[in-house]
């Protein structure tokens, strides 16, 4: 299982601020969860933003990066505190 | 040195935390703080409240990273960042930062540079509560402008 | 707009002076303080505090005037300065000045100009007690660069 | 009468940080009253210094300035606070 966190804006989409899910076989690297998240969300192109960064583990990392069960998956629209 | 980060769903009084802040110094000569109040007015109507939302760790880490640029680029006495999240009404304290150094350009810029971090880049998510609904808010343009004068700096 | 100037003998609380200060915003967005600490090391030997003469109304009217700059270059909501004249003893704060804005930018950007107009152009001379006798102390170089920043911003 | 106020560490050559004085015949601008100075207190140069400036009546002057009785005439070395 992995667990999958949508922050910000992206949770009004989901519905749902955390998922745990077991990583169809088709989905290797962090692109293709783009893809599937843009599918089962119907999102409207939400999820392939490239504002809308990945994060691994808490590390943020590009579209080419593997994904793995047991990762904590993160989508993260643009950030800003303050 | 002297240091303390808090990023917490605590209430913010800039004014104890500036003497909490004074408390801690020996011999700086200039101490600066920042305050970031929730603003009544939003883009289309009155704003009630602001909802941050944070990702632990990574909030931290990032908070940190920026703490340790800013010591290493000036000569600084004491450093305090607080951050709140969760639920912050109209009129109430978001961030607060103060920074004291013998030099006062020096306290001046690194308040300024860490306000620029926790505008920009530090890990919240920021939803505005108005009388007609909730909306999230992401960076302005602005704020990313601000952000960059210190990379084009780090060349000189 | 709410202005406060204050050039007198009593002490400075920083913290106290910053509550004030608060209570008197209704929508700023950025509160920066700035507050000056007499600091222990002197140029040769362990100072024990300040004396701060001024030149009344010489000393209070360029306050105001450089306030007015301020406020004619920043869109600013609210402002003070506190000078404190006559001594002042190591660990004491000798000046605080606050400013308010909706933008962060233009509450660091004036805090620091009066800063630079208090330590350069204001009407004050400052003596130095040590432990081996009194010495009258002239802005340094590096004062008088600070605040020709502003100057050269002028013409953009 | 005049009074001529002596900030700073010009005090400490004065020995007074104020006197009133009848100015004498040979006064009439600013810069008599430097040399005027200078002689009175020995000051080996210092009101002769330019950034040691005259203000009359609260307003900083140049040297061309005149001077009369009744005007406050200070001698300020240079300022700064904070």
């Amino acid at each position: 299982m992995a667990d999958i966190l949508y922050f910000g804006r992206l949770s009004d989409i989901t519905r749902k601020p955390t998922e745990s899910i077991d990583l169809p076989s088709d989905i290797s690297h962090a692109r293709d969860l783009r893809s599937w998240a843009e599918a089962r969300f119907q999102a409207a192109g939400v999820f392939l933003e490239p504002t809308v960064r990945i994060a691994v583990n808490g590390e943020i990392v590009d579209d080419a990066h593997p994904l793995a069960n047991a990762n904590e998956i993160a989508f993260m629209p643009p950030v800003g505190g303050g | 040195m002297s240091v303390l980060i808090n990023i917490s769903d605590q209430p913010i009084s800039a004014p104890e935390l500036l003497n909490d802040f004074e408390s801690r110094l020996s011999s700086s000569g200039g101490v600066v703080s920042f305050s970031g109040v929730v603003r009544p007015d939003g883009k289309d109507t009155r704003v009630l409240g602001l909802f941050l939302q944070s990702y632990s760790p990574m909030t931290e880490n990032g908070v940190e990273a920026a703490v340790e640029q800013a010591l290493n680029r000036w000569p600084l006495e004491a450093l305090s960042v607080y951050h709140r999240t969760g639920k912050i009404r109209t009129g109430e304290t978001i961030v607060f930062v103060a920074t004291a150094s013998r030099h006062r350009r020096a306290a001046f810029e690194a308040a300024d540079f860490l306000m620029d971090y926790l505008k920009t880049e530090a890990v919240f998510w920021k939803k505005e509560i108005t009388e007609t609904g909730e909306v999230w808010i992401e960076p302005r343009e602005q704020d990313y402008q601000d952000n960059q004068r210190w990379q084009k700096s780090e060349t000189n």
